[in-house]
């Protein structure tokens, strides 16, 4: 009973909400009235703060993975919620994001994962005769092909953003150079460097894409990149499972998806299946029943389902089984079937000091593609960023 | 108070003055004084997880010495002089051109021009820094041919994204848009210039560069003190345009870093990076500082000197 | 023969220097315009059209009003504008009600604290009042009116009312003190004379104040996000902030949205454009 | 209509005293005109007067009563200004009608009453004008409308005429003096214009540097100057003057010798003086005359100024200075000419070296100091 | 120095005529003043001969050279404004050496130029002094000398003494005069304050609706003005004028019947009028005497306003208006009082109902009408 209210960064999913999810959870809670009120994504973070400290958030309080959220739960502004039936859906890798250092106590439900590999247009690649890449080898001949055989820009990405280098380049093709869970728990315990050969690698290859990124690049923003590839003047776009929402509404040609090409043929695999989406309580909200009624409707198999393919490129983290009807984005859940799942190494407590190794990331990376700093410079400058406050680094 | 003094009636205690004032004041301490002394006072705290301890100056010394933060401070601090000096050479000559133009006797039209190149300045940041992405993106290419058909392709770069370039056009975009207001201001002196004046120097044997630079640019040297003054305070107070183009991080590589996203950046964190509300209250004491200063330097050397004129 | 020599040297002088006047002005205002078109124009584009030909009008195979449809069906922009014509309207009228009363007073009367009072309005010139947001949050909260536009018209109150208070001082100086001193003489109260004589005259002052304290408030961003984000309270700069961040691939409805955001304040403007320059050759802000 | 009585008035700013104890009695329907210098605290008298400036010390009665604390809008007084002060977004009437609305009047009476003035003031057609739309004689007369409506018990004008020019000045002066003849109003009148003060005053308060010089009525003044100061403010062109030396003492006569040496008797008594005491010779351009003979003067004209009627003569005498002399506007001087001409000894004026004058003997003028 | 010839000037704004036709010519060293009623033309002729504003039609000549289309700073002029228009930025020196520099004088010489002005003009103590701190008639003379450092061929000034008050502008006229006669400058004044016109003038140029209405010697103007509009510009205060009918035509002798039926008799040639033609009848207020017993009137006072040496009375005489006249300070006169006057019929003036003078016989003076 009562209303709820919930804050959320993803404003492109209100109108599911509003259509599709909040109707399907009235079927079950007729009396209980769900807002969804979104903020754009690059304010949540600062908003949500401040109407937090003021007491004005919503009930529920969608989470980002890891710091930011547990800085929320630290200064008491999310409800424990080791108790909710719900969570008892949820695998220990996905609860992870969300759950207090010494794994404890949770805070949040998780709610999705997004995956990252690439988008490319079927219609461009059946043109110039070529196949989706396995290799990092053939990775490169398809660019190249692309490159000199027609007018098409061969990569879609821009580095005015600064994050689309960091998540769509760095976390999207460095587990397999860092091999997965294996090299972020190595980075955490203390036991590698980011100065090792694997983390110099991936910026050495994200140096090699200068020369495939199009015209401009470096004022070319996110939503440009989209749009070059929506209009058909690019042919592959490093991507977010998230981004197969847009490209299904915009582009008007068949795309298709693979993962980040590994070293040699055979090699195992790696993907970035980052936990991207949680949800808590307000500690300050008026309704917490109906707020655990609503999160543990969110735990069910109904749900899960409504939401991956309403939202596709969302993936549940749920150990329901459910079927996923978009072909692209079943082509992306279909990886973790093959390669091994890890989280973007930047997230889980090593972004908790200053300097901070995500917004670290995101500038070296950049800066890397645009040609203003070397892999190994980059290496070494968020090497010594760690260093500074990070004990195990130290 | 003589005797005939106590004779006197009483004056009636001043209600008037209250009712006049108490409703300005009272939403203006409330809303706007008591919130930033508030801040400015958490300066001197250090909040963690909720409990504030009293640290002293200890933010204000990390802020400039501590490599983590002192970088970055300093960058952003020169990034904002290259950001006024920009405006300064840029904003206030081309207004001081347009209202010289605008003001000559007998201007057709002069009301519409006025109008129209005030325009920009009436939009938000929402809108102008889209629709520049739009026009400087070469993806869209509209500046790209535009160079090409005058000659100048080979020029054209992506200059909101290079990091030298990066801070220069934002800077034009921003001069862009507000070079309304100094026009504007500058333009309403000349008008008040009496046309008795100029004519004596017509009549004295200045021709109009001379009469310009001999009598009306003294006159209306207060004005351009003032909107110098003006630019000053609202450009080391910008954000807006900052972060609606280029975000909080202020890329590439934090070229385009000025106070204002400093303070954001800080005061609010920034993806994962979380916020610090009493790091945040020390940049924008700084902030507070360094307008401060400025204005004072200014009052101080330029203001004395220049005189008003009544004419 | 003559007559045509001197009118020559007259008046040939001064037709080729008001062409070149016309010249710069007309150059410079391509300059201030062109973007603005751009938008206007590309918004009644289909989104190929847009990037085929950006600078083209609209012909009969690429004109669409789609993007306004979008932008009409799915964002409330009806009642965004409405919420932002309340806030400014509300705003800036009470900022040129209290700051004009603030600025009598304080040059008018001589009391005590007239200096601090002056200082303090003149410090809030300086110091962006976003400065203070938390503080500002929490006390709306505690009184109760987070998320309400109550909220935002506070602020903008006060964060517009240095400057008023400083350009309405200044043009309450030039206003003679023999019309007040005759007002008194002829028995009039205090406030009789603020409203009936000092008001009236302080009109072009005000389109001036108007101007100045609009732009900011229409335009902000901050304080509807942090205030006022609730879909009933969402200003229009904030919806359509919110419409580019969510439909950001989607230009053509963008740049629709942009046109629409730009028509009120231009409206507006156009209102009080007329009495701004009155305003500014008559006083303060010279 | 109302007497007012000013005691030991004084007036100080800050630090600086401008009115060094004023006495002055008005009675009922008086037109006193104050006149004097710029900056010697007239207008600061008329503040006083009005309530818009504390008095510093010293009591103001008006109709007997105690009024130095009141406020100006229970004096029953109305002022009118130099810059006239209309509203400027009013229209005629309604500023005229402002005071009588805001007393709360109704509206038959209001209308009554504006309309009335309007006519009696010939600005009933102008009442939907606005003040900007009115030449500066209407807005003038307006000003005094706005003055007449609320039947004050004093008038206070300050400097009311300055901002007219020449013709419409004496025009409106013209309609003033009637208008008072017609109210029967007590009037306080502030001018530095000396023909204005002639003219309208019934009693003329010169001041001088915050003091009262002399007190009377116009003729007395012109003839009976008490200083130097008074005797050089009233009359045009102004009183030509020349230091002498006294050489010979009399209560009847006194001789006087000039810088050049030459000697002029006067008909006054100098008894209080000694022989060689330094004098001051007044002489009213008007009162020579290029056809008397006695103590003749003689010098070389620099300028003439033909006025039609009458000329003046400028004329500078070696040794003396500079003279001024009107003479009749038929006659033939140019400028280069050489003159002589001659000082009725009874039309002289003698002042010691305070300023103040010698009691003049036989003055063919007797006029009473005061109306 | 330098003659003016205007030669048929107009001048349009737009579609508003607002100068028909002056025809004038100025000659060398002359000082020629322009006056008429407010919105005559006079400031406009002015900026034409300045060439600030361009001639719609016409020849000037400056020297007999045709400076039409000629920028203001090479027709060798110099304009002083009536609101002085100093630089405020400049001190005096400066505001005084502007013009010089301008041209690009050496400095010694403009050391030179502007400090022997100075002197001349009395304000050498005054060099270093901005504007703002100045008095009016400092300010004034600041401009004047401003004029004068550039050794102009002609002089334009543009109602230079309007913003003084009454006693400097006395002053400053005198000044004025006497600074005339010494730099034998060619001046063009324009004025609408009559004093200031006959005192000044060599030549006087009456002005009506952008016409030219009489040139003339200020007498000749006095005494012989052409037209009523003349009559009644010149002199102080105004002629009184009367409305009358032709009884008996004659070339010596006209008589005349007022409204009230009273005869009078002018010594005015009528011939070219018929009888019964309506005229109107000039009286100056001084030429009217109450001992005269010639072609009296009489009325009651309404108003005296005594100036001294001489006193107004303002007379209603029955069915014919208001009246004023001039009579000795030593009158006893009252408001209220009934007076009879006589008119000399030699000092009248008849007009006929175009407003034209008809001619007076046996003028008592006779002037040159042009010096
Ligand atoms: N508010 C004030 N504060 C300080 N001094 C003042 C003030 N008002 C007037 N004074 C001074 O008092 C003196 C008298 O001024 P007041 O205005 O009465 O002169 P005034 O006779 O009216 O002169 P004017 O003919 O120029 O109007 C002047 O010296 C003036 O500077
Ligand atoms: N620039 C102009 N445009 C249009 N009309 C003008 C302009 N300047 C003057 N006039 C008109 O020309 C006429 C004469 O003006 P001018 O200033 O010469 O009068 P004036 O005789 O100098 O009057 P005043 O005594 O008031 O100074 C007036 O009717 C005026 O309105
Ligand atoms: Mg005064
Ligand atoms: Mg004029």
């Amino acid at each position: 009973a009562g209303t709820l209210s919930i804050e959320s960064w993803r404003s492109d999913d209100a109108n599911i909400w509003s259509d599709v999810i909040i109707p399907a959870f009235n079927k079950s809670h007729p009396d209980t009235k769900v807002f969804f009120s979104p903020t754009p994504p690059t304010q949540y973070n600062s908003a949500l703060q401040a109407k937090l400290q003021a007491g004005t958030a919503g009930d529920l309080i969608t989470c980002r993975p890891f710091d930011t959220s547990l800085t929320l739960y630290q200064n008491g502004y999310l409800d424990n919620l080791n108790d909710l039936k719900g969570l008892s859906e949820f695998s220990g890798v996905a609860k992870s994001a969300w759950v207090t250092d010494d794994g404890q106590d949770q805070f949040c439900l998780p709610m999705a994962s997004v995956i990252h590999g690439f988008i490319y247009n079927k219609e461009i690649f059946k043109e110039l005769n070529l196949s989706a890449p396995k290799t990092r080898d053939e990775f490169f001949k398809v660019l190249d092909t692309i490159k000199s055989e027609s007018r098409y820009a061969p990569l879609a990405m821009g580095t005015a953003d600064q994050w689309e280098t960091a998540t769509m380049g760095f976390q999207n093709i460095g587990p397999n150079y860092w091999k997965g869970e294996t090299g972020r728990k190595a980075l955490l315990d203390g036991k590698a460097k980011l100065t090792d050969k694997p983390y110099v690698d991936t910026w050495k290859e994200l140096a090699k894409w200068k020369p495939y990124l199009g015209h401009g690049f470096e004022a070319q923003k996110y939503s440009d990149s989209q749009n070059l590839f929506t209009l058909g003047r690019s042919a592959i776009y490093p991507a977010g499972s998230w981004d197969i929402q847009t490209f299904n509404n915009q582009a008007d040609f068949e795309f298709g998806a693979f993962p980040p090409p590994v070293a040699k043929a055979g090699d195992a695999c790696y993907i970035s299946d980052h936990t991207d989406i949680g949800i808590g309580i307000n500690a300050n909200s008026k309704n917490k029943a109906a707020a655990r009624e609503l999160l543990n409707w969110m735990a069910s198999q109904e749900f899960a389902e409504l939401f991956a393919n309403a939202v596709p490129g969302f993936f549940p983290l749920s150990n329901h089984k459910i079927a996923i009807k978009d072909p692209v984005a079943q082509e992306f859940i279909s990886w973790r079937d093959n390669c091994e799942s890890t989280i973007r190494n930047s997230y889980q407590i090593l972004s908790r000091g200053t300097p901070n190794l995500e917004n670290q990331l995101w500038n070296v990376s950049a800066q890397v593609i645009n040609g203003t700093m070397t892999p190994e410079a980059a290496a070494q400058e968020t090497q010594k960023g760690l260093e500074q406050w990070y004990a195990p680094q130290q | 108070m003589t005797q005939q003094n106590q004779q006197d009636e009483k004056k009636p205690f001043p209600w008037h003055l209250v009712i006049f004032l108490a409703p300005a004041l009272l939403i203006y301490v409330t809303f706007s004084v008591y919130p930033l002394l508030d801040t400015l006072f958490l300066s001197l705290f250090n909040t963690q997880q909720g409990e504030s301890t009293f640290v002293g100056l200890q933010n204000f010394i990390t802020l400039v010495t501590d490599d983590n933060w002192s970088d970055a401070f300093w960058n952003a601090l020169l990034n904002n002089f290259k950001f006024f000096a920009i405006h300064m050479l840029l904003q206030n000559p081309i207004g001081l051109l347009l209202a010289v133009l605008l003001s000559s006797p007998k201007l057709r039209l002069s009301g519409t021009y006025r109008t129209l190149i005030f325009m920009p300045t009436m939009l938000s940041v929402v809108i102008i820094g889209f629709v520049w992405q739009l026009l400087l993106s070469p993806i869209w290419g509209i500046s790209e041919n535009f160079l090409y058909s005058i000659g100048l392709g080979q020029y054209f770069d992506a200059w909101l994204g290079k990091e030298g370039s990066a801070l220069i056009t934002l800077s034009f975009i921003s001069v862009w848009q507000f070079v309304g207001i100094p026009m504007m201001l500058i333009y309403a002196t000349l008008l008040n210039i009496p046309d008795d004046i100029v004519d004596a120097s017509v009549v004295d044997g200045a021709n109009p560069l001379q009469t310009f630079w001999y009598i009306k640019l003294p006159l209306i040297l207060p004005t351009i003190a003032m909107v110098s003054i003006l630019t000053f305070v609202a450009n080391f107070n910008a954000f807006e345009l900052i972060y609606a183009v280029k975000g909080a991080l202020a890329g590439p590589n934090f070229s385009t870093d000025l106070m204002g996203t400093f303070f954001y950046r800080t005061f609010f964190g920034f993806q994962l990076q979380q916020g610090s509300a009493s790091m945040g209250a020390a940049v924008a004491t700084l902030m507070f500082l360094i307008i401060l200063v400025g204005v004072m330097l200014f009052l101080f050397f330029v203001q004395r000197r220049i005189q008003r004129f009544q004419f | 023969m003559k007559i045509f020599n001197d009118l020559l040297s007259s008046s040939s002088r001064n037709v080729s220097k008001s062409v070149t006047v016309h010249a710069i002005l007309l150059a410079y205002t391509v300059i201030a315009l062109f973007p603005i078109i751009v938008v206007i124009i590309n918004a009644f584009k289909t989104r190929k059209a847009i990037f085929k030909d950006p600078l083209g009008l609209p012909d009969s195979s690429s004109f669409t009003l789609a993007g306004f449809e979008e932008v009409l069906l799915r964002s409330n922009f009806g009642l965004y504008s409405w919420n932002s014509l309340v806030v400014t309207l509300i705003a800036v009228s009470l900022v040129l009600l209290l700051g004009a009363m603030a600025a009598w007073a304080l040059t008018e009367y001589k009391f005590r604290g007239n200096f601090i009072v002056t200082f303090l309005f003149a410090m809030g010139i300086m110091i962006p009042i976003r400065l203070g947001t938390v503080s500002i949050l929490s006390l709306m909260v505690e009184l109760n009116l987070a998320n309400t536009l109550t909220a935002l018209v506070l602020v903008y109150i006060a964060q517009g009312l240095p400057l008023a208070v400083y350009i309405l001082s200044e043009f309450v100086r030039t206003i003679p003190k023999e019309l007040t001193e005759a007002a008194r003489c002829d028995a009039v109260s205090e406030y009789k004379i603020f409203f009936c004589i000092i008001l009236p005259l302080l009109k072009p002052a005000m389109a001036t104040v108007a101007v100045f304290t609009m732009i900011p408030i229409w335009n902000d961003l901050w304080f509807p996000l942090i205030l006022a984000p609730g879909e009933e309270t969402r200003t229009i700069t904030l919806g359509v902030q919110q419409f580019v961040g969510q439909y950001v691939t989607n230009w053509n409805s963008v740049l629709s949205a942009l046109t629409l955001a730009i028509v009120p304040v231009l409206i507006l403007y156009t209102i009080f454009s007329r009495q701004l320059i009155r305003g500014l050759t008559s006083g303060a802000v010279k | 209509m109302a007497s007012v009585k000013l005691n030991n008035i004084k007036k100080r700013f800050g630090d600086v005293d401008v009115l060094h104890g004023i006495d002055l009695d008005i009675k009922d329907g008086e037109f006193v005109v104050l006149i004097g210098e710029s900056g010697c605290g007239k207008s600061t008298l008329l503040r006083l007067l009005s309530g818009l400036e504390d008095i510093t010390e010293g009591d103001l009665y008006i109709d007997g009563e105690r009024v130095n604390g009141r406020s100006p809008a229970k004096r029953g007084i109305a002022m009118v200004f130099q810059s006239y002060a209309l509203y400027p977004h009013m229209n005629v009437f309604k500023n005229m009608a402002f005071g009588l609305k805001i007393a709360g009047k109704d509206k038959a009476f209001v209308d009554n009453k504006v309309l009335e003035a309007a006519k009696k003031l010939k600005i009933d057609h102008l009442l939907d004008r606005l003040p900007r739309e009115l030449s500066g004689g209407q807005r003038q007369r307006v000003a005094i409308g706005r003055a007449i409506v609320r039947d004050p018990k004093v008038f206070l004008f300050d400097e009311p005429l300055s901002n007219l020019d020449a013709s419409l000045r004496v025009q409106t002066r013209v309609e003033l003096g009637k208008l008072h003849q017609e109210l029967k109003a007590t009037v306080v009148y502030v001018t530095h214009d000396q023909v204005e003060a002639m003219t309208l005053g019934d009693k003329i308060v010169v001041m001088n540097k915050g003091r009262v010089e002399q007190v009377g009525s116009p003729l007395h003044l012109y003839h009976h100057p008490q200083t130097q100061f008074v005797a050089g403010f009233i009359g045009s062109p102004k009183m030509n003057f020349l230091s002498a030396r006294v050489m010979e003492v009399g209560s009847e006569s006194t001789q006087i010798m000039l810088e050049s040496g030459r000697m002029i008797s006067a008909a006054v008594d100098s008894s209080s003086l000694e022989k060689g005491a330094h004098v001051q010779l007044g002489l009213r351009p008007e009162h020579m005359s290029v056809t008397c003979d006695e103590n003749t003067l003689e010098g070389k004209i620099t300028l003439v100024e033909h006025l039609g009627e009458q000329s003046y003569l400028y004329v500078d005498i070696q040794q003396e200075g500079e003279f001024v002399l009107k003479v009749d506007g038929d006659n033939q001087y140019q400028a280069g000419d050489n003159v002589t001409f001659g000082i009725k000894p009874n039309s002289l004026y003698l002042f010691n070296h305070q300023g103040n004058a010698l009691p003049r003997v036989n003055s063919n003028l007797e006029t009473k100091p005061l109306p």
